[in-house]
């Protein structure tokens, strides 16, 4: 195994997610895709980690807070989302324009 | 945090120049009085001036007297013998900035030298009776209390400007000038149209204000002190600190005068400040506001006359475009007040060539005698427009019996603004011609005496409508109380003899002149002084002065007061344009028809009757002509068009950016992925 | 390392079984026109990264990964798409017109960061030999010890991140009582 | 564990605040669920306490704890200052508007009150970590604060926009912060600015630099990753957008500090064009576009996205010199001008609560001749759009000097340049809030509107204090700014040691 293997994939993870939130209607799957994207800084970081080997483990730690926050956004973007959704009867973002210019 | 007070520069021992200057004595050493007590007025009116007999104006008064005598007493001492004096204050250092290693200061303080004696002088005597004169003018009106504050405010900031000894107080002073112009032409807010003038001025000032700081900014830190004093003996001493930035220093402060002092193309907010009440106008023209710019050219003079020599040119153009084009707009104009606007306007630009030109006495000489007549011709418009209720000039005429006191000394005004033998006007104007033709400049000069002959048409013409012919306005005039009519007569005095000082050549015993008082600086100024009276350019001025005042006699007597000479002034690009069609007729039925049908019996009328009135009323409708031409097409539509555009420009942008705000998410967040994605490969990629 | 020399090591078939079918989950959780589909193909992908995780011996992360990602958020995931009341089932328009610009913006972002990382390897010759980790396994202890000491301060700070989603996330999500609701609300 | 409670203890005394709220929240019935505001305003003046004793307390300057990821020095304890005041301030306007509707008050106490505790977090982070961590934690209870009006669609929608381009801009930040670790291999400032300058020439560490800072250039407003601003900043409570406009972008600025001055100042040829091109698309952007707001809110939106470009400005002064003394300047020019920006922009949202209680509205029209029944208002409002605008004697003008003061020093050409872009943008941002001025002074009060009925008090007692300290500040600063100017000058050493 080398790093190169994993920062790509890491990349395309990234990618898939860039794609996911800028294409989605739905604002959970905007979400689902936003979580692509930190799944894959999480795959940076371990294989960061990996390749130089500390004893300390700073990448792994960073990963691990990586999840928490990202748990805690998934929490605060439901809500959100909810609230939207209890006012609008609709999931969809792109409705969204009141407000503009 | 003050600490040190010095009460000479470290610098003095350097200028030579300054080694046979007094320090004044207890009235330069208190100069300081003249700077603080406005500031006082405005704020005692503020607290009391509502519950006082006269509301606040005699606080006003009050301590512009106290001024006037302040400054009279350090007139006179330097009349005798020149005083150099400044005092610094140091609130903060800054630390080192640019290349060399002094410590850069933030000082206030204040300077007694012939420059600042001789400002202080202008702004406490026009000043002083502007404001007895206000105290009869405002009468009645509403928010006297604030007038006078706001007054006190506008006098006060211009002696900050006046008496600081480095660039940075002079910016306060300048910024605190351009506030309390904004609140007194805009003293009528109720009115949209003065608000907006209000606005505009503050605005179009505040755009050379850009230029002010810049060139602080530049000079400051390359020479490593914002004195004024330091400045001189560097630029004097053609010091290497200043090498690289001087010219675009020079320029930058430059651009900020051209604000203040109403040069082309920054000169659209004079005429809209006539909003404000009269006596505003007054003050703002002669003594305080529109000099600044003068000041500040006069205050650097070193700089520009030994180093910065490149842009010196520019300038003078900048300076005689005022001049020449912005007079004839003086010929259009119906409001009395912006007659004398664009005047002023004119003016300026004779003070801002002579000193770019390099004529530092010719000038300040300038604005010296201007401050006199100019705030002379203002009251006295104020006096008309106190009797007659409007502004226009077609709403008067004919009010020489009724106001004698105004018109004699309206008269004495429009004179020596026109340059006529051996009035005030004269002698200032005869020295820029001379320095502009010493310097190389002989075009220019020529442009400038055509320009002498223009002011002395419209001036010929404002007299000849306001107080000949026939009263056309509605209500009795009357003259106007004593408070208003005896600062018309204290300021006619120096209006005739102002110029005497002056005279090329002559020095009054222990007075000396006025080359010699405004020369009490730290260095030698080095300007060209003529030796004596240059004839033949003192005769081409005042032929030209002579010439506008026949031609505005003759096109506006009370005998030509006909509706043709009316419509000129109404349709400026109409008229004469009918005119000329009426010539085409003229010239067929008197130069083709009559000769045939009698040759040599009517060649003599012919030439008589035909070719002097054609070449009178030719002259005169050109002049219109092109005053028009400049009013419509390049002032009110040109320059106006210019800013309209730059506005709707930078307006457009704002709405066509502001579409980007679509209210959609994911544009904002593609937006946001793209410019990430276009810094990394910018700045990745490419480097 | 040439691409024989890598493919025939028997850990980078394991990194394949693991890499491929997670890009595969990836692609449809982005595409698949069903939410409850997409939800689930993120548990597969995510599984497929804590294996990963397993095979660079970060086992405690991937554990912490399967329990709080597929153990708790995705649940709550189903949650919200069950409460928003998205269509379970086939839905024709969950992507919308912008998925082409979007498809570009994607595809420039992979190519700028495949082209650095390529050019990473290059020039630092050391990214692109053998992982020295493999086979090493993380002490829980270390990350422990690193939770305390050197990073007690985002530790706490996290939890109050939490504390701060839970309750203002209940405060929005709630439905609002009305006033007469809340006095009886009040009384009891 | 080395913690120094003493250095901890605003921290401490603002997190024991959040659970005493929560406690009382639970506790009180819900007519007396204001005692929850005066618990969080008391209890974040007493952070301040702390504060003051560290600073003037006879202890060591610098006080650095476990191993030195948390550090409390003058940097940290003159921002920690700024966002408990400002912070305190919001707090004070929100009382009386959070009050007045039916706001759920204990629950948003807590929330701001968290946020701030985020930005003291970050204030004192030595690491990627507690940087990341902090951020999170000023931003997090904000995506929920936007969207407080619950029932209200405009500010659901402000919500959920800011919410989607904050993890976005979250992803990118970690995922360039991932780089950052990986090609570093550490995670501390001091670690990562020792392994930079061999990296200066790779292209993954330039992207690892460049999406950290397009994450920070969410907090603050850069242009263009500004879009979510405009639109949240209108729809979300006013206090709320208060506090986004200033607590959260001096958090964004506080990142990008430690970044660019403790991490990275070795590669200034990465961040430095790259804030150069921000900086100058932010002013002027934001400036155009606040031309033609009508929306008092929204125009101080764009406003605020024109004043992020101001303050961006000095790093680029930075990032072409290596002359210590200019980098300093160039730190401390942000930092004075974050300071200032803080007080007279929180002034300013006080001024549109109070107008908006006053006229009912705020769109720019409906405040015509506001100083005919408002004449306190309308003074206060010209301070503090005056002071933004730059003009003396407010404190405002003493920020945008040190500005160009600092981006004019280096005298290179690139930087002469972003001058002149500020100079002309300072004068375009003049017309838009003399517009303003000009309306609530000069025009006439628009037909029709009753003024007399509505709300005659617009200024209650907090918002008044709050007003108060604003303009105060404002005053002081700007008539004395060069007292301020020398604790500035050694803060500034304080950041940029070891450059």
């Amino acid at each position: 195994m080398v790093l190169s293997q994993f920062l790509i994939l890491g990349a395309l993870m990234f990618s898939i997610g860039v794609y996911g939130l800028l294409s989605r209607r739905n604002a959970v799957t905007v979400l689902l895709a936003v979580e692509l994207m930190l799944a894959a800084v999480n795959i940076n970081l371990i294989a960061f980690e990996a390749f130089w080997n500390t004893a300390a483990a700073h990448g792994q730690i960073f990963a691990i807070f990586v999840i928490t926050i990202a748990a805690a956004e998934v929490g605060i973007g439901l809500a959100i989302i909810l609230l939207v959704f209890r006012n609008r009867a609709s999931g969809n973002i792109d409705q969204l324009d009141l407000m503009r210019w | 945090m003050v600490s040190a007070v010095t009460s000479a520069p470290s610098i003095l021992a350097a200028g030579d120049g300054a080694a046979d200057l007094s320090s004044g004595g207890f009235f330069a050493g208190t100069a300081w009085i003249m700077l603080v007590l406005p500031f006082v007025a405005f704020l005692a009116i503020i607290l009391v001036g509502k519950r006082m007999k006269g509301l606040g104006a005699e606080l006003a008064i009050g301590a512009m007297g106290v001024n006037l005598v302040w400054a009279s007493v350090l007139f006179v001492q330097n009349m005798a013998g020149g005083i150099y004096r400044e005092v610094n204050l140091t609130i903060a250092e800054i630390g080192t900035l640019g290349i060399t290693d002094r410590n850069l200061a933030f000082e206030l303080g204040f300077v007694v030298d012939g420059l600042s004696i001789m400002m202080y002088w202008v702004v406490a005597f026009v000043g002083f009776l502007v404001f007895v004169y206000a105290h009869g003018y405002m009468k009645g009106d509403i928010r006297v209390p604030w007038f006078f504050a706001s007054l006190s405010l506008f006098a006060g900031s211009m002696l900050v400007l006046v008496g600081a000894p480095n660039l940075i107080q002079l910016i306060i002073g300048w910024e605190g000038v351009g506030l309390a112009s904004y609140l007194l032409i805009g003293h009528y807010w109720e009115e949209k149209e003065n608000s907006d003038a209000a606005v505009k001025a503050f605005m179009t000032n505040k755009v050379a204000d850009v230029g002010l700081i810049l060139g602080t900014i530049l000079l400051g830190p390359a020479l490593g002190s914002f004195r004024f004093s330091e400045l001189s003996v560097a630029a004097d001493a053609h010091s290497d600190l200043l090498g690289g930035v001087a010219v675009a220093g020079a320029l930058l402060l430059f651009f900020g005068a051209m604000g203040k002092s109403a040069q082309f193309p920054l000169h659209v907010w004079l005429p809209d400040a006539m909003a404000g009440p009269t006596p505003v106008s007054a003050l703002m023209h002669a003594a305080t506001m529109v000099t600044a710019g003068i000041y500040l050219m006069a205050r650097t003079f070193p700089l520009y006359h030994q180093m910065a020599t490149e842009a010196r040119p520019w300038m003078v153009t900048i300076a005689v475009i005022t001049l020449f084009v912005l007079g004839f707009l003086a010929l259009v104009a119906d409001d009395l007040k912006r007659v004398l606007a664009y005047s002023t306007v004119s003016q300026l630009g004779y003070m801002m060539a002579a000193v770019a030109a390099g004529g530092y006495t010719a000038g300040l000489f300038h604005l010296f005698t201007h401050a006199f007549f100019k705030a002379l011709l203002f009251l006295g418009a104020g006096s008309v427009i106190h009797a007659v209720h409007s502004n226009n000039m077609s709403d008067m005429g004919g009010l020489r019996k009724e106001m004698p006191v105004t018109f004699w000394t309206f008269v004495v005004g429009s004179i020596s603004l026109a340059g006529v033998i051996p009035l005030a006007g004269f002698w200032s104007k005869d020295e820029i011609l001379a320095t502009l033709g010493h310097e190389g400049y002989t075009a220019f000069m020529w442009v400038a005496i055509l320009g002498a002959f223009v002011t002395a048409f419209y001036m010929t013409r404002a007299v000849a409508l306001t107080f000949f012919g026939t009263y056309k306005g509605h209500g009795h005039p009357h003259e106007s109380p004593r408070v208003m009519t005896w600062p018309l007569v204290a300021l006619a005095v120096p209006s005739v003899i102002a110029g005497l000082l002056n005279i090329p050549g002559v020095s009054w015993g222990p007075i000396r002149n006025f080359t010699d008082w405004v020369g009490a600086r730290i260095v030698p100024m080095g300007d060209y002084h003529p030796k004596a009276i240059e004839w033949d350019l003192a005769a081409y001025g005042l032929i030209a002065a002579v010439a506008g005042i026949a031609l505005g006699w003759r096109l506006f007597s009370p005998e030509a007061e006909t509706q043709p000479a009316r419509d000129r002034l109404e349709v400026p690009v109409l008229y004469p344009l009918l005119r000329r069609k009426y010539y085409i007729d003229d010239l067929y039925m008197k130069g083709v028809v009559n000769p045939i049908k009698g040759p040599l019996a009517r060649a003599v009328d012919w030439v008589n009757g035909y070719v002097i009135d054609a070449v009178i009323n030719g002259a005169g409708a050109v002049t219109a002509w092109l005053g028009g031409l400049v009013y419509g097409r390049l002032d009110q539509q040109g320059i106006d068009l210019l800013l309209n555009a730059a506005a709707g420009g930078t307006r457009g942008a704002g709405g066509k950016l502001r579409l980007l705000q679509s209210g959609k998410v994911q544009q904002y967040a593609g937006a946001f992925v793209v410019g990430a994605l276009l810094l990394v490969v910018a700045f990745v990629l490419v480097t | 390392m040439t691409f024989s020399e890598w493919i025939v090591e028997p850990v980078n078939w394991a990194f394949l079984a693991m890499a491929i079918p997670m890009v595969i989950a990836a692609l449809r959780v982005v595409t698949s026109r069903n939410v409850v589909h997409a939800a689930l193909f993120l548990v597969l992908a995510l599984a497929a990264s804590a294996g990963l995780f397993i095979l660079l011996s970060a086992e405690f992360v991937a554990w912490v990964l399967v329990l709080v990602y597929i153990g708790a958020v995705v649940v709550l995931f189903l949650f919200g798409i069950m409460i928003t009341r998205a269509p379970i089932g086939r839905e024709t328009n969950l992507s919308h017109d912008t998925r082409w610009p979007a498809a570009a913006a994607a595809l420039g972002v992979f190519a700028v960061t495949f082209w650095l990382i390529n050019a990473v390897t290059e020039q630092m010759g050391g990214f692109g030999d053998p992982l020295p980790a493999v086979g090493r396994a993380t002490a829980t202890g270390i990350l422990g010890e690193g939770f305390i000491n050197t990073y007690l301060i985002p530790f706490e700070a996290v939890g109050f991140v939490l504390l701060a989603a839970l309750i203002g996330g209940i405060t929005l999500a709630r439905k609002d009582l009305t006033p007469a609701e809340e006095d009886e609300g009040a009384r009891v | 564990m080395d913690l120094d409670y003493h250095a901890l203890a605003p921290e401490l005394v603002v997190a024991a605040t959040i659970l005493v709220v929560l406690g009382l929240d639970v506790v009180l019935p819900r007519p007396r669920k204001y005692w929850t505001a005066f618990a969080g305003v008391l209890g974040l003046a007493l952070a301040a306490v702390p504060l003051l004793t560290l600073a003037f307390g006879d202890g060591p300057e610098t006080r650095s704890m476990l191993g030195g990821a948390y550090v409390v020095d003058g940097f940290a304890l003159v921002l920690k200052a700024v966002f408990i005041v400002g912070g305190y301030l919001v707090l004070l306007m929100s009382v009386s508007f959070i009050e007045s509707d039916r706001y759920y008050q204990g629950e948003y106490y807590l929330l701001m009150l968290t946020s701030i505790l985020g930005s003291l977090v970050m204030a004192s982070s030595r690491d990627l970590i507690t940087l990341f961590v902090g951020l999170e934690l000023v931003t997090g209870p904000l995506f929920l604060l936007a969207g407080w009006r619950k029932g209200d669609a405009k500010s659901n929608e402000a919500s959920l926009k800011f919410f989607i381009l904050g993890v976005l801009s979250t992803a990118i930040l970690l995922y360039g912060m991932s780089f950052l670790y990986g090609l570093t291999g550490s995670v501390t400032f001091e670690g990562i600015r020792e392994a930079a300058p061999d990296l200066l020439d790779s292209g993954a560490f330039r992207l690892a630099v460049l999406f950290t800072l397009v994450g920070f250039g969410f907090k603050v407003t850069a242009v263009p990753f500004h879009f979510w601003a405009p639109d949240t900043y209108e729809g979300a409570p006013t206090p709320v957008t208060a506090y986004l406009s200033v607590g959260s972008k001096a958090a964004g600025f506080v990142g990008l500090l430690l970044l660019c001055y403790k991490a990275l100042p070795s590669v200034t040829e990465i961040w430095g064009p790259a804030l150069w091109v921000l900086a100058a698309l932010s002013m002027t952007l934001g400036n155009l576009t606040a031309l033609r707001q009508d929306n008092v809110v929204r125009m101080l939106a764009y406003s605020s996205i024109a004043q992020g470009g101001f303050i961006l400005v000095p790093f680029a002064a930075a990032a072409v010199s290596s002359d210590a003394a200019v980098i300093q300047e160039a730190a401390s020019a942000t930092i004075v001008y974050v300071i200032i920006y803080a007080f007279m922009n929180l002034g300013a949202f006080g001024v549109v609560i109070a107008g908006a209680r006053r006229t009912g509205s705020t769109m720019i029209d409906d405040w015509a001749g506001m100083w005919r029944y408002a004449p306190r208002l309308a003074v206060l409002g010209a301070m503090f759009f005056f002071s933004l605008a730059g003009i003396p004697p407010l404190a405002g003008w003493y920020a945008k000097f040190a500005m160009f003061l600092s981006i004019l020093r280096p005298g290179n050409a690139w930087t002469t340049a972003l001058a002149v872009i500020a100079a002309v943008n300072a004068v375009i941002a003049l017309v838009y809030y003399a517009r303003i001025g000009k309306t609530m002074w000069m025009d006439h009060v628009p037909e029709g509107a009753d003024r007399s009925a509505v709300a005659t008090r617009p200024l209650t007692g907090s918002l008044a204090l709050a007003l108060g300290i604003s303009a105060l500040f404002v005053v002081v600063a700007g008539i004395l700014p060069f007292e301020f100017a020398g604790v500035f000058a050694d803060l500034a050493k304080v950041v940029t040691t070891g450059i």
